[in-house]
């Protein structure tokens, strides 16, 4: 089948759903999930295909090129997992509704259109369809969405317009906006476009991924959007600003068209300044999400700090740099979309976003806490799980290039993971158990099974990372750098090696001995929770015994006073409303004679000034 | 088929009208669906045809001149026009059989002014389609809209006393009104002098086509005027006034220096149109102060004139035509709705009835320009075409763009947001509304995503400005 | 070969760092002019923990303390013991420092899930206090990493004993920041707020009973047999044979008690900021250092 | 000279606009200024010495010495347009009498949001 129908089919699919939706909701979500499914196992299953097809004129003489290389393959595959899986998630929500299909197949539309594009006028298209449609999906749940969505309005269009403006420049310059015909020419390009193509580039890439200074959409937005959305906004949507990142960075190499630029512990001084933004991405981000008590405001700000990892490893560039981001976006996509659609499940069943009014939610939901413990287990970067590798490989780039400031970034948002993730297991799963959720059911099957598939995948590429670093060295291969040492379990860089196999092995020898003692002990008694230590007190209220809220609040003193700098945006809208209100009282006056004094001086002016 | 009738027949309509009371409207019906028709007969074709007018032979008589990018207009005009009608056709206006008769003219007059090759001839088709613009501006149901349309008068009138006096400049220089003509003989004339016409003519048509800074009238009147008077005004006049404009300061005058300052004053208009649409807080008045900024988008690249300009010219003014068709008709159905266009009042409407959200959506983001819409391609053809000329100008536009989608989406949210006050009873989406507004949805949505060669008119309109030839235009 | 090499380390850890802690208490004892108990009484706590009954508040509760018994232990057998070792060039440092933390979050869900509001307190100034000493240590590492271009402890115990320079010479000052940062990570004062036994029932610990007791008293002590290893194996050369690298551990033990037992206790935010203070400071100035040195 | 009282009369009647706040007295402004620029149409056609521009006996075909016609046919519709102009422009003048009460400018209170 075409490359070409697959998007059309995809496009098509949304009116007609649409449609279908207003007859059967189930039908429709049904068939949706199953069109992303095939999509996905499409995209799968060109594994090793190299091709391109170029249809459609959009504009005088350009059309639209599609393509399977490795690249397109492995974030394709990526991010159509994580929508086909949100696609199943979705059946059994309650909020149905036909627009919301229309547009998420617009959505999924424009992501596939994205990461399979082949030059970056049909990225930027794609793209754009992608971000306007979830825009209008944001708000269509919750009444607060609506003043976080337009951040992610004006920081998509910062980014769109910056990269659309780069586009044009590099057709009008180059001729061509082909990715790898545009790599051929940045090398003999001047010095100042080259630079001016990148900082736009960088522009759209880190607003898309809601890196530093361009993440305060992610909080307002991830958090508010309905909860099935989140999964897809935060896992895949924010992974193509990754895909241009890695244009930007392998494709067309900016360590070797900047060369000429000093360069700092190896790394060019463009990339470098990339790699900062990165880095005070990861450490926004990890002391935001600790101090956040909403629990998809948190995962949000863990986003942001994430979504630094990748912009700081794919600025560091390098063997170790590119694989370890090109990997940290598989690992994120995966525990970011599991963290998401279990609370997800959670909120489906609690109605709920705060963690302080729910928890001990893990006797009542065992599967979606054991989805969630995988995944954060992942983000926090602890061995069994896949999380530890990326984060490995970057740190062993770090180490290579000798850079200890961005090393602190990055030991910062490992470290200061655990705190945030530790939050919401302690919120919502464990501790106290809300008298009003004692009839709380596990999430339906519909729900389980998507995060049982990307839990499975977290452990799987946990335990044998080297499977999903094989194919990433293809990617880097078809790109020109150097591939990892692999063998079948160990991974062999820089500064050693480390056998993912003989890890979990180690595990759970320990585990099995562990388990050994247990049993080998008296049965304990099972109590209840209420039945605990207190001086002699005894408990009657479950709601006051749970420890969570402010669960930071020493941390959180410390960061008290720091500058908010989510505020710049909207400060920026006053200044325009000002602006405006000056304008409006120079040039709109109430009376006629206004207008007609300013017509006439302008007339007079620009006579003057044309003579 | 002789483009006569598209003047002659709605011109007809409306003197018969004025006696014909009741029917009157049953005219204006008739003579929009006749002169969409027509204008489809005359859409097939290609060249440029001039038709002599009572027999006088160029440059002595008048002559209707149409080419390729006049086809598209018509086109456009007067399906545009019809769809609008039948978008507001649920609307009641007090004397609503005399308001038809100024509908009418109004229709005569924009075919006129697309058509007429003559430049005093442009001049009697401008004052009639203004005069019909000042009734319908007068048409809202608050006083407001009177005293706004008497400043539109004031303004309007000063403005086409401009513009004679720099056709009768032009006149007494080169001893014609044929526009073609007077195009050959104005390169041999002193500059200053034709500057002087230039800019005359600038100031006149400026008004009319909401250039900075003539259009101080623009955002009273659309945000006042009746529904259907809004839409018209909104979406078909510009079509007609741009085209004015493009004949007789880039064909006729073609001063380089003019265009520049056409270049700058664009500009400017998009920035203050974009700013100062960003804080409003009553719906029409953003979309008067949009339509201001694209408005100031197409003058400038007419003053960048090259192929790629014109065609990006073009669509922009086609996907503002069709845009803003959807967006004030909504409007003015959600102001009757929720009682006001002001911003809390609306808030949820769309919730309540979704046709409402996907009908102003569609509008929104085609006026935008996101991917799916028609917008989004004459945006491509806009930076492509600015970046050509320097490197500055597409980079202001995209910054006003990015204003602009802000707050669109921002109304777009208002609209869908949901709010605890709404009652759960719907209002219902008027028929006609639906069925025109599901027609443009239709429209911008096709011209967006078909292939590029479906769209060969629009390559026609740039090449046309390649040859920018006289005597293409005027058909002597 | 492996898994006997694997036991011996495991035991060898479990009586050498049970017996360390028995004599710790005594000499803490001895500097407040107390008698203190017999050095073997640990073990006799830790049999006696084990053997008596106990309380569950379920699954989690269960779950957690096994999770975290079984990654400690699994982290332990990556610390090689001067000729003692176990996975020889696989004993990563990151993969000790990361593999360790599945002990942590495993005993945090327990004693979280336990439901008692003093744990969840304790849990979240352990973890606060965790971004604090870890940050500087992990600068520090960069450093050493970077000069050797090999993060494997067992590689770099055999260079620095090769070259007869440890790193505590050749970076003293990175050495004294990793002292410092080890205080923290074995909880000794002044940075053992999070357990602190007076303000809120020892924190984490408070609902464990019997063999839960047992095992995490057991899984603390192979906790601070990985913390104080890793230490000398990083910084003082490890050691030729067993006897040695067990000679340097008692020594820096020893250090680290005579220190807290003198001391009095942070609170959370303090420690951070005397964390990032300071320690930062001297790591950053270390790691250039040594950066500058190598030569990138 | 006429021309240069044409534009004397244009001027005035801008000037009359700008500084006017009564509603009819800028509509005369903007008739002083129409009847500015009709005149300046009128003047373009004369022709010095110039005859009457019909075809007659007395009038010989060859001399070409005519007053430009043109220019007067201009003004005709000029004027008729003004006249249309002036008219709907007190009509609205009314009808802000109407529904505001006054029609002194300052006077009038029109939302400016």
């Amino acid at each position: 089948m075409d490359l070409s129908m697959i998007i059309l089919i995809s496009l098509i699919a949304a009116p007609i759903l649409y449609f279908l939706a207003k007859f059967s909701h189930k039908i429709a979500y049904i068939l949706f999930s199953f069109i992303q499914v095939f999509l996905f196992v499409f995209i799968l299953l060109q594994k090793g295909i190299i091709n391109t097809v170029s249809s459609f004129e959009i504009m005088d003489g350009l059309k639209l090129n599609f393509g399977f290389t490795p690249i397109n393959w492995y974030f394709g595959s990526i991010i159509m997992l994580i929508i086909s899986m949100s696609a199943i998630f979705m059946i059994s929500i309650k909020k149905k509704s036909p627009a919301k299909l229309l547009l998420l197949s617009l959505v999924s539309t424009g992501a596939i259109g994205a990461t399979l594009s082949m030059d970056f006028l049909t990225l930027v298209i794609f793209w754009e369809l992608s971000t306007w449609s979830s825009l209008i999906l944001i708000v269509l749940d919750k009444e607060k969405s609506f003043r976080e969505a337009i951040k992610y309005v004006s920081v998509s269009a910062i980014g769109t317009y910056s990269m659309l403006y780069a586009v044009f420049y590099i057709l009008k310059s180059f001729g061509t906006v082909n990715y790898l015909e545009v790599a051929d020419k940045m090398k003999v390009a001047p010095e100042s476009s080259k630079i001016l193509i990148f900082v736009l580039f960088g522009i759209m890439a880190l607003a898309k991924a809601g890196s530093f200074p361009l993440h305060i959409w992610l909080r307002g937005s991830h958090s508010t959007a309905p909860d099935e959305f989140s999964p897809i906004l935060s896992g895949a949507l924010t992974k193509i600003g990754a895909y241009l990142l890695f244009i930007m960075v392998a494709v067309i190499p900016s360590s070797s068209i900047f060369s000429w630029l000093p360069s700092i512990g190896g790394i060019t001084l463009v990339n470098y300044v990339l790699a900062w933004l990165g880095g005070i991405s990861i450490v926004v981000g990890t002391v935001m999400a600790i101090r956040m008590e909403d629990v998809k405001e948190l995962i949000a700000f863990s986003t942001v700090s994430n979504s630094g990892y990748i912009v700081l490893a794919m600025a560091l560039g390098g063997t170790y740099g590119t694989i370890g981001g090109l990997m940290h976006v598989l690992n994120h996509a995966l525990a970011s979309a599991a963290m998401f659609m279990s609370m997800a499940a959670v909120i489906h069943r609690t109605g709920t976003t705060k963690m302080r009014e729910m928890g001990g939610l893990i006797t009542k939901m065992p599967i979606t806490f054991a989805a969630y413990l995988v995944a954060i287990i992942s983000v926090a970067g602890i061995p069994p799980m896949s999380g530890f590798a990326s984060k490995w490989l970057i740190y062993q780039q770090l180490v290579k290039n000798g850079l200890p400031f961005l090393a602190f970034a990055a030991f910062f948002g490992s470290v200061g993971s655990f705190m945030y993730v530790f939050k919401p297991l302690t919120g919502v799963f464990l501790g106290q158990l809300k008298p009003e959720h004692k009839n709380v059911k596990e999430a339906p099957f519909t729900m389980i099974l998507p995060m049982s598939i990307l839990t499975l995948l977290t452990i799987f590429w946990g335990i044998l990372p080297s499977n999903a670093i094989s194919f990433i060295n293809k990617i880097v291969h078809y790109t020109g750098g150097k591939e990892i040492q692999l063998t079948f379990s160990r991974i062999i860089a820089l500064t050693g090696q480390w056998d993912s196999v003989l890890v979990t092995m180690a595990f759970f020898v320990g585990f099995i001995i562990a388990f050994i003692i247990f049993l080998m002990g008296k049965k304990a008694r099972q109590v209840d929770l209420m039945d605990t230590y207190t001086g002699g007190e005894f408990l009657y209220t479950a709601e006051l015994y749970h420890f969570v809220y402010k669960m930071y609040r020493p941390f959180d003193r410390m960061f008290e006073k720091w500058p908010s700098m989510e505020n710049w945006l909207t400060s920026l809208s006053y200044k325009i409303k000002e602006l405006g209100a000056l304008l409006k009282t120079l040039f709109y006056p109430k009376y006629p004679q206004g207008y007609v004094a300013v017509s006439m001086l302008t007339l007079l002016v620009a006579f003057w000034w044309l003579r | 088929m002789n483009p006569t009738w598209l003047i002659a027949l709605p011109l007809g309509f409306a003197f018969l009208g004025i006696f014909a009371g009741k029917f009157s409207k049953a005219f204006l019906w008739i003579a929009s669906l006749a002169n969409a028709i027509i204008s489809l007969f005359i859409f097939n074709g290609n060249g440029v045809t001039s038709y002599i007018i009572g027999g006088w032979i160029p440059p002595y008589g008048i002559n209707l001149v149409v080419n390729d990018m006049t086809r598209v207009f018509l086109l456009a005009v007067n399906l545009i026009f019809l769809l609008a009608l039948v978008a507001t056709s649920a609307e009641i206006l007090k004397k609503d059989e005399k308001m038809s008769v100024a509908f009418m003219l109004s229709l005569a007059a924009i075919n006129g002014i697309l058509l007429t090759g003559d430049l005093f001839n442009l001049f009697v088709f401008l004052e009639i389609s203004a005069i019909s613009a000042y009734i319908m501006a007068a048409s809202g149901k608050e006083a407001i809209s009177k005293f706004a349309a008497l400043k539109y008068l004031i303004l309007g009138s000063i403005a086409s006393s401009f513009y004679l006096l720099g056709v009768i400049v032009v006149y007494a220089s080169t001893g014609t009104l044929n526009m073609a003509d007077a195009a050959a003989k104005v390169t041999s004339l002193n500059p200053n002098v034709l500057l002087a016409a230039g800019l005359l003519m600038v100031v006149g048509l400026g008004v009319e086509t909401k250039l900075f800074p003539f259009n101080g009238w623009a955002p009273d009147v659309y945000a006042n005027a009746s529904g259907r008077g809004s839409t018209i005004l909104a979406s078909v006049f510009p079509i007609a006034m741009i085209s004015a404009f493009i004949r007789v300061i880039t064909f006729v005058i073609n001063s380089g220096k003019l265009n520049e300052l056409i270049i700058v004053l664009g500009i400017t208009t998009a920035i203050i149109g974009e700013v100062l649409a960003f804080s409003q807080k009553r719906m029409k008045k953003m979309l008067a102060y949009s339509s201001i900024a694209q408005a100031g988008v197409i003058l400038m690249l007419i003053g960048i004139g090259s192929s790629k300009a014109y065609i990006g010219a073009s669509m922009l003014l086609l996907n503002n035509g069709f845009g803003k068709l959807l967006l004030f008709s909504v409007a003015s159905q959600i102001a009757l709705v929720a009682g006001s266009d002001h911003f809390e009042n609306v808030t949820g409407v769309g919730r309540k009835s979704p046709l409402f959200t996907l009908l102003f959506g569609a509008g929104a983001l085609t006026i935008v320009g996101m991917p799916l819409f028609f917008g989004f391609r004459s945006k491509l053809y806009v930076i492509s075409a600015t970046m050509d000329k320097s490197l500055w100008i597409p980079a202001v536009i995209l910054i006003t763009a990015a204003i602009e989608v802000t707050y669109y989406f921002r109304w777009i949210f208002n609209l869908v947001k949901a709010d605890a006050k709404l009652s759960e009873k719907r209002s219902p989406v008027p028929f006609g509304l639906a069925l025109a507004g599901l027609l443009a949805v239709l429209v911008v949505i096709a011209f967006g995503i078909v292939p590029e060669a479906n769209l060969d008119f629009f390559n026609r309109i740039g090449d046309l400005s390649i040859q920018l030839s006289k005597t293409l235009m005027g058909g002597m | 070969m492996t898994i006997l090499k694997g036991a011996a380390l495991l035991i060898l850890a479990f009586i050498y760092t049970v017996t360390l802690e028995g004599i710790a208490r005594k000499i803490t004892a001895r500097i407040q002019r107390r008698y203190g108990p017999p050095f073997w009484q640990n073990f006799i706590d830790i049999f006696k923990a084990l053997t008596k009954h106990s309380i569950s508040h379920g699954f989690i509760f269960d779950f957690g303390v096994l999770m975290a018994f079984g990654g400690t232990i699994a982290t332990a057998l990556f610390i090689p013991a001067g000729n003692l070792v176990v996975f020889p060039g696989l004993d990563n440092v990151f993969v000790v420092i990361y593999l360790l933390a599945i002990g942590l979050l495993g005993m945090a869900m327990s004693s979280v899930g336990s439901g008692n509001p003093n744990a969840g307190i304790g849990i979240g100034r352990a973890l606060t206090q965790m971004l604090g000493y870890e940050l500087p240590f992990l600068i520090v590492l960069v450093g050493v990493f970077f000069k050797y271009k090999n993060s494997s402890l067992s590689d770099l115990v055999n260079i620095q004993i090769e070259s007869g320079q440890y790193n505590a010479w050749i970076m003293p000052l990175g050495a004294l920041v990793a002292f410092i940062s080890l205080l923290g990570m074995l909880g000794k004062k002044p940075f053992d707020v999070f357990i602190a036994p007076a303000e809120i029932a020892s924190g984490p610990l408070v609902e464990y009973s019997g063999k839960y007791l047992g095992m995490l008293l057991i899984q603390h002590s192979f906790s601070v047999f990985i913390e104080i290893g890793l230490f000398v194996n990083l910084f003082l050369g490890g050691g030729r044979t067993v006897w040695e690298f067990l000679l340097k551990f008692f020594i820096v033990f020893f250090a680290a008690v005579i220190i807290s037992a003198i001391m009095p206790r942070f609170r959370v935010e303090q420690a951070v900021k005397f964390y990032w203070k300071w320690p930062l400071i001297l790591s950053f100035v270390q790691a250039i250092i040594v950066i500058m040195a190598t030569g990138r | 000279m006429i021309q240069y009282f044409s534009i004397m009369l244009i001027a005035i009647g801008i000037y009359g606009l700008l500084s006017q706040k009564n509603l009819v007295k800028l509509i005369v402004s903007l008739n002083i200024m129409e009847l500015g620029v009709n005149i300046f149409i009128i003047s373009i056609g004369y022709v010095a010495d110039g005859k009457v521009p019909i075809l007659s006996p007395i009038v010989n075909k060859s001399s070409m010495n005519f007053v430009d016609p043109l220019p007067q046919a201009l003004v005709l519709t000029a004027i008729v347009i003004g006249v249309g102009v002036t008219a709907l422009a007190l009509s609205l003048v009314l009808k802000v009498k109407e529904s505001y009460g006054t029609i002194e400018l300052d006077e009038i209170r029109g939302d400016n949001a």
